[in-house]
This record gives structure tokens, sequence and C-alpha cells, in this order.
């Protein structure tokens, strides 16, 4: 029964948020034009693919807020290994995007698929770091443990470097502003450059939930999650995941792109030694 | 169990709501040639596609395995103590060495 | 109903596997073996062995992710556009199936299984941690060190750029018979020029 | 009731205007494009109105069928040609015929042909021969080549790139070989239009590089005149990229267009500049030129 419950929340959590990750990009009467209009079909793509990429999207958005606890002690997906389903999730997600672009068979997608692939890739390091770094004090996989964890002190203040990596990480799932390498303006938007009428408006509401349950983790990880006071845990679940993809949202109209080449340098000549700093300094603090 | 039948409740759904959001794809052959701002390609674009951070991915592979004793490691590092730190020191240690070459061979670049 | 459940993944997990030399395409070949092993991590899921199942399915996303880059680099036709078949040497790879099959089904079953049921209480993860940091230490850090081999080796094989040069000069590609004329390309005096220098 | 809202708020989506514009309109179309109420589409599968801006050469008609036939259906083409006819105008006129589009609906300019005849060739009817061989679904398939960088040779796709490519300067059509997403040959086949001298004003060129870094927001911002407020603008711009004699990199003319400077460009040799350059960054390095120089750099003679 809780069961039901709890899906049934994961659900509305996700298309509710989904629908004011749109609204913050005042996209919401573009993308209901757009569901009217024709759906292009390319020269011989492989359907399959296409027609699975927007699926995994949803799936994987789904599966990963379904990891988050919406109040102390209760999530839907009760797993002790909560933080790896969702690098799983972070995993699968650049293979649904890498597919979206290849399966048109067209020049532009196919460039966006293979940048997309060659930072996102390296992006899931400061992710897996992050998150192993806001298991220690908890010592659990779990993420309803580490929101235990956070009782008496946030991790955004105790591993002050951990929320800011992880932005990077978000704005990679989501592909938003300067981590948007598979959709950029020079390949005329990239992997949905072929994509027209609902099979766009598809994929664009897929990001926007994709926002929604990663901002939950993030939400969830340095923030405490449902923990709070007066009001019921969903509703600073809610409160948090919103104002945090108010700032993603924010962040990715706002910073610039720049070229692939050079962000998969700064990736790992940069970004990588401060993760490895993020965990010695949270694994000193955790002894 | 329960984890199983819920990841794949999420798959189906979300097969049902794309499925149903979305009208068959159809084009007239002038509609479905690849966009490239009025011009034309001599091929198709699907191709032996050259990849330029390759060797980026063989190191990633490397570095993500190691990472994956991390996990366990993470959640019995407070019970374990100095021990864990110094052993994943070391072990971190051997690893950014790997990084460190990589790095003066320039494989963190389009090749 | 766990049965079932692991049946039927382990039925999904053959077709899948067998979906790969089926198809055309190398990508769709590539995530047919993701299938396959989100299946065997699924299974593993089941048999509580929560960690190991939710890591094979992370670990084997990324791999088939960079095993689809690599084939689509490197085979002819890489998607699928002129049908083709992925099977070589038939006489042989079947005689290579069965005895693997035989062998390692034999291995299973006669093999006496410990009956050692795990309880649902325990904390897998935190044993397989102790495990590592314990009992199993230097296989942890020899890994480490292989690992690191692995890296070098990956560099050295694949990079053409490095500190002293490129990796390639002065080389002959083999011949397509023996003692033939290279193949492919010929080297020239001073390899390819670097039109990269100044940024990264 | 559901439906009902949807219409309502499609209703008040912007219209999404692909814009193939022709000699001496350019910075007209970027003026009109920053207005609300237009969204300027990146690709022709977004839009639904096709604003045709000028008179467009002869040689050019045939890539403007193309793209126009790119939209998907309902579609309208728009021509603005008269110069008599304000931005306002014009506004008003893509308006009217979004919220009117299924009426307007227009069919295909050219032919329903495949680009070679498949059907019914070859052993298996996709009109390919053995493994590489044919015109699988119409095209051949990409050969392998030289490659600039690593020595790998892999498969090289060439393809013909503009007139009316977002990215390019309108006019341009460059054929271009890629090997991944590095430049490996590129030639001019089709000049630039020209473009009035207004095209160069700062804000403008300032747009166009903030456009190529994501920054749609801050772009129609410089449009309008105002501050674009963008982070991290000019260092994401790589250091070195484009360095063009007495112009600097392709950061410092961004560094300048966002002052307000319009940096003076000596002749530079464009198919000379970009290959070996990545997709990416060669079309940062075209837009931190303002049109003027592109268009003298293009009609350059081949061997001078």
């Amino acid at each position: 029964m809780t069961a039901v419950l709890l899906a049934l929340a994961v659900l509305a959590t996700l298309m509710l948020g989904a629908v004011l990750a749109v609204a913050m990009d005042r996209r919401i009467a573009q993308l209901a034009a757009g569901l009217a209009r024709q759906r292009i079909e390319t020269e011989a793509p492989d359907r399959l693919n296409r027609n699975l990429a927007p699926v995994w999207y949803f799936a994987l958005a789904a599966a990963g807020l379904s990891v988050v606890p919406f109040a102390p002690g209760l999530a839907l997906l009760d797993s002790p290994v909560g933080i790896v389903i969702w690098g799983a999730c972070e995993a699968l997600t650049i293979v649904a995007v890498f597919l979206h672009g290849w399966s048109p068979n067209a020049p532009f997608p196919l460039i966006g698929a293979y940048r997309y692939v060659a930072i996102g890739l390296p992006v899931m390091l400061p992710s897996m770091f992050v998150l192993i770094a806001a298991a220690l004090p908890a010592q659990s996989l779990s993420l309803l443990a580490i929101v235990e964890s956070q009782r008496e002190m946030w991790n955004v203040t105790r591993q002050p470097l951990g929320l800011p990596l992880f932005t990077i990480v978000v704005l990679t799932l989501t592909l938003r502003g300067p981590m948007d390498f598979a959709d950029a303006a020079d390949i005329a938007t990239g992997t949905s450059a072929e994509e027209s009428g609902a099979a766009r408006v598809v994929w664009e509401v897929a990001r926007a939930a994709m926002l929604v349950s990663a901002s939950a983790i993030a939400a969830t990880v340095f923030l405490g999650g449902p923990l709070g006071p007066v009001l019921p845990g969903p509703a600073w679940l809610w409160i948090k995941t919103a104002a945090l993809m108010a700032i993603f949202t924010w962040l990715g109209h706002r910073v610039a792109r720049t070229t692939p080449s050079r962000m998969l340098t700064i990736l790992w000549v940069i970004l990588l030694p401060l993760s490895f700093v993020h965990l010695a300094i949270a694994g000193v603090i955790a002894l | 169990m329960q984890t199983l039948i819920i990841l794949l409740g999420w798959t189906v759904l979300a097969w049902l709501v794309v499925r149903a959001s979305q009208p068959p794809a159809d084009a007239t052959a002038p509609q479905s040639a690849p966009f490239l701002g009025g011009g034309t390609a001599g091929t198709h674009a699907w191709q032996r596609y050259h990849f330029r951070p390759y060797t980026m991915t063989l190191l990633f592979i490397a570095f993500e395995m190691e990472m994956m004793f991390m996990y366990p490691w993470a959640v019995v590092f407070v019970s374990e103590g100095i021990v864990a730190l110094a052993e994943m020191g070391m072990f971190l240690a051997i690893l950014s060495v790997g990084i460190l070459y990589g790095w003066r061979e320039g494989v963190f670049r389009w090749q | 109903m766990i049965d079932l459940l692991v049946a039927l993944l382990a039925a999904f997990a053959v077709w899948t596997g067998w979906r790969v030399f089926r198809v055309d395409s190398m990508v769709r070949a590539s995530f047919s073996l993701m299938l396959s092993f989100i299946a065997v991590g699924g299974i593993g899921v089941l048999l509580s062995a929560p960690y190991i199942g939710v890591a094979t399915v992370f670990m084997m996303a990324v791999e088939m992710m960079v095993m689809a880059i690599f084939m689509v680099m490197f085979m002819m036709n890489p998607a699928g556009l002129n049908p083709m078949s992925m099977v070589h040497q038939h006489r042989f790879s079947i005689g290579a199936g069965i005895v693997a099959a035989v062998a390692l089904g034999a291995a299973v079953l006669l093999s006496p299984l410990p009956s050692d049921p795990v309880l649902s209480e325990t904390d897998v993860v935190a044993d397989l941690g102790h495990e590592l940091l314990g009992p199993s230490m230097l296989i942890f850090e020899t890994a480490g060190v292989t690992l690191l081999a692995t890296m070098v080796g990956a560099v050295i094989l694949s990079s053409r750029q490095g500190r002293y040069g490129d990796s390639d000069e002065g080389s002959r590609p083999p011949g397509l018979t023996p003692d033939g004329d290279p193949a492919g390309r010929q080297p020239e005096e001073g390899g390819g020029h670097d039109h990269h220098g100044g940024h990264g | 009731m559901a439906v009902s809202l949807l219409s309502c708020l499609a209703s008040r989506a912007p219209a999404p205007v692909f814009a193939a514009i022709g000699p001496g309109w350019q910075a007209a179309v970027e003026r009109l494009l920053a207005r609300t109420g237009l969204r300027g589409a990146l690709t022709p599968r977004d839009a639904g109105i096709l604003l045709v801006a000028g008179e467009m050469p002869d040689n050019t008609a045939e890539a403007l069928n193309r793209v126009h036939d790119q939209l998907p259906r309902p579609r309208a083409i728009l021509r603005w040609t008269r110069s008599h006819e304000t931005v306002d105008d014009i506004a008003a006129r893509i308006g009217a015929s979004w919220r009117n589009l299924g009426a307007i609906d227009e069919q295909d300019l050219l032919p329903d042909q495949p680009p070679n005849e498949w059907k019914c060739v070859g052993p298996h009817g996709q009109g390919g021969k053995g493994m590489m061989g044919g015109t699988p679904y119409g095209r051949p398939m990409a050969m392998t080549g030289e490659d600039i960088r690593d020595g790998l040779q892999l498969d090289r796709y060439t393809a013909r790139i503009g007139p009316f490519a977002p990215m390019l300067p309108p006019g341009l059509v460059l054929e271009v070989t890629l090997q991944g997403d590095v430049i490996v040959a590129a030639t001019v086949q089709h000049q630039p239009f020209a473009q009035p001298a207004d095209v160069d004003a700062p804000e403008l060129c300032a747009a166009r590089m903030l456009r190529l870094l994501g920054l749609g927001g801050p772009a129609r911002r410089a449009v309008r005149g105002g501050r674009p407020g963008g982070l991290w603008v000019r260092g994401a711009v790589p250091r070195g990229l484009g360095m063009i004699e007495g112009a600097g990199d392709a950061r410092d003319r961004l560094a300048a267009f966002l002052r307000g400077d319009s940096p003076v460009v000596a002749a530079f040799d464009l198919p000379g500049l970009l290959p070996g350059l990545e997709w990416s960054e060669a079309m940062l390095v075209l837009a931190s030129v303002p049109p003027s120089a592109v268009l003298r750099a293009a009609s350059l003679p081949e061997d001078a």
C-alpha cells in the first residue's frame, strides 16, 4: 500500500516537476505548439533506437527519483545501494543520448552524440567521487542513510565542494547550458537537429524530467532531502528540489559553453583533482 | 525483487507514454534529406566515425573499474578508520600516476 | 516468484546475447550485449548481491558505450546498411561453443554448492568492504597496480602523440602477405603535423 | 479539456522562424529575430515558417527549395523583399501566418525522389552491394582516407554546407570533409552574400558568438543593445584560436565586440584557416570575424 502511494508520489513529482522545469525555461507554449506538428522521418534511420532513446531517458529519470526518500526512512526503492543505482542511471543516460543522436543517420546529430559521449563519460568521475564522499559519514550507500547522516549538519556545508561539482553533473545529464555538448548551436541543435513535432517535444520533456530527478538527488545528498522543521518531509523535498532546479536553470542560461576538446581537458586536469581533494577532505572530517 | 519490478514498471510506463504522445514518423524524400543548411551530402552520415578522444575512453574504463572498489570501501571507512584512509590513499596514489602519465602524453585532448 | 524472475531474466540475457550476432548494426550489437548484461545484473540483485548486480549494470553501460564507439570506428559497414553476417568460422565456433557450454554447465552442476543462505538483515556491502580492507587487501592493491599497467599500456598502444613526437614515426605497417608490401598508408617523412599545439 | 488547454497554450507560442537570409538583409533579420513573439529556429525541423529575406540569386534557388521542404508540415514560406516593409510589419505578418498555419500549408517544392534509385536494386532490395558498395537506401557509404591529426585512416564525410546554414555566414557554401568532427579539408563553393556595413555592428557580431557559446538569451539582449550578462563568456573561447595577423585571436575579437569595438581584420586565407580545426572551433572562428572580412577572405583567388 505504501509502495503504491510512493509510486504515485514519484510519478506526480516527476510530472509536475517537468512542467515546472519547462515553465522555468519559459517554453510551455512552445512545446504545446510543437505537439501537433509533423514528425519527420530521416533517411534510413535506426527506427528502434530512435523510438527507444526518449523511453530510456524518461525511465531513467523515474528510476533515479525512485531512490529519493520522500520522508525520513521512506523511499519507493529502499535499496542499500541507492547511490550506485543512481550512478547506473547516469551511465545509461549517456547511452540514451548517444542513441538519440546516432539513430537519425544525419551528420549534425551524429557529431552531437559523439561529443556528448566524450564529455559525459569523464563527468561521471566527479559524480562518483562526490556521492562516495557523501556516503562516508553515512556509512552506507543508501540515500536514506545519507539523509539521516545530515540531521546535525547538511552536506552542503560539511562538504563544500560537493554541490558545485555535482552541478556540473546535473547540467551534463540534462543537456543544459555549459555542458550541453549534445545540442550545441554550431551543429544546429545537435542530436535534436533532425527531430520535429511531437518527437522533439517528448525529448524536451524527458530532459525536464531528468532535471527534476537529478535536482532531487542533489537536494537529498547535499540539502538534507526531506529534513526540515514544521513542514512535512515531502514538502521540504519539493521546496529544495524546486530551488535547485531554479539555480540549475539559471546557470544553464547564463554560463557560456566552451569547446568540447577544451572541456575534456578541464574535466580531467582541473575537476578530477578537485574531486580527489573533495574526497580527502570529506574523509578526514568523517573520521 | 521489488527493485526490479519498480524499474521494469517505469520502463513500461515510459514506453507507453512516449508511444501514445507521438504519431508515427513519415516524410517524403526531400523532407527526409539530412539538414545541411540547403547543402547536400554525398554519403550516409553513418560512418567509421573518427572519435577523437579514444585513448581517454580506455583510461576512463580503467579508472572507472577502480572506482567500483571505492563504493564498498566508503561503507566501512568510518569503522575501519585510519587503515582505510591509508589503504585508499595508496590505491588512489597508484592510479593518479596513471592519470598523470596520460596527461603528460596528452591523451585528454582531441587526438 | 524469485525463481520465475531469475528464469525470465536468464532467458532475456540469452536472447539479447543471441541478438548480438544476428543484428547488422554495430551499435545495436553493442547495446544488445549491454541489455544482456543488465539482465545478468538483475539476477545479481535477485540473488541478494545488490552491490555486485547494480555495479554490473553501471560498469557494463559504460563499457558497452565505449565498445560501441570502437566497433563503429573500426568495423566495415558499422550501421549495417548492407545486410551482413557477424559470424565467422562456423564449424570451429560451434565446437568451441558446445565445449564451453558443457564445461561450464558441468562445473555448475557437479561442484558441491554451499548451503549458506544470507540473512536478510546482513549488510552485504559492508561485508564486502571489510573483506576488501582485510583478508583480500593484497588482491585489492594488486588490482590497483594492474589497472595502472592497463592505463599505461592503453596510452602507449593507442596514442599517437606523445612527449617524444609521433609514435608511428619510421614505423612500417605489416604486409597483407608474408614479406609483402606494407598495407595501407605509407609512412611519410616526419609524420603528420600537429595542428593542435595551441591549446589543450 | 486538456486538448483545448493545449491549443490555447499553443496559440500563444512564439512563431518559430527559420530564416534564409539573402544579400543585404542579414542585419535586419538578426534584429527581427531578437524580438519577443518570434523565435529563431536553428534547424528547419524546429520551425513552422520559412522567412526568405531579400532577393535570392538564382543559383541558390534549389538550396532554398531544399530547406523549404525540410520544414515539418503545416508550414508557410514568407518573403521579405520590399524594403518599405518595416520590422514591425513583417513581425505582424509572421505572427498572422503562424496562427493560421493550418490553412496555408504548402506542398513540397522538390520532386519526391531519393538521391539515388535504390528500391529493388541489389541482392536484398536495399540498393547495396556487398559490405560497403552500392547505394543502400539511396546513398553510398563514406570511404576511408587520410587524417591530418593522428593518422588513423577512418571514414571521410564530405558534404556541402550552406548557403542557409545558421552557423555560417548567409550565402557561404563550404564543401567540408570531416573526420569525426575535425575538418580535414574545406573549399568555398559559394561566397557569402554581400551585406551593407551595418552587419559589422559590434553588438550583432557579439551576438553571433554568444549564440555559439550557448547563450541565446544574452545574445538577444546584446542585439537589443542591452548588457548581455553571461558568465565566463570570454574565458569560454580557447586562447590562440583563429589567430589572425593584427586582429588577435577569437577571444580578443569577442572582447572587442563586447566592448563595442569592431576590430579591423586584414585579409586572411579562409579555406586555409579551417582544416585541422574541430567543427565547433571553426564555427567560433568564423563568427569571430566580421562578415565583411569573411566575404573578403572567401573571395580571394585560390592561389593568392
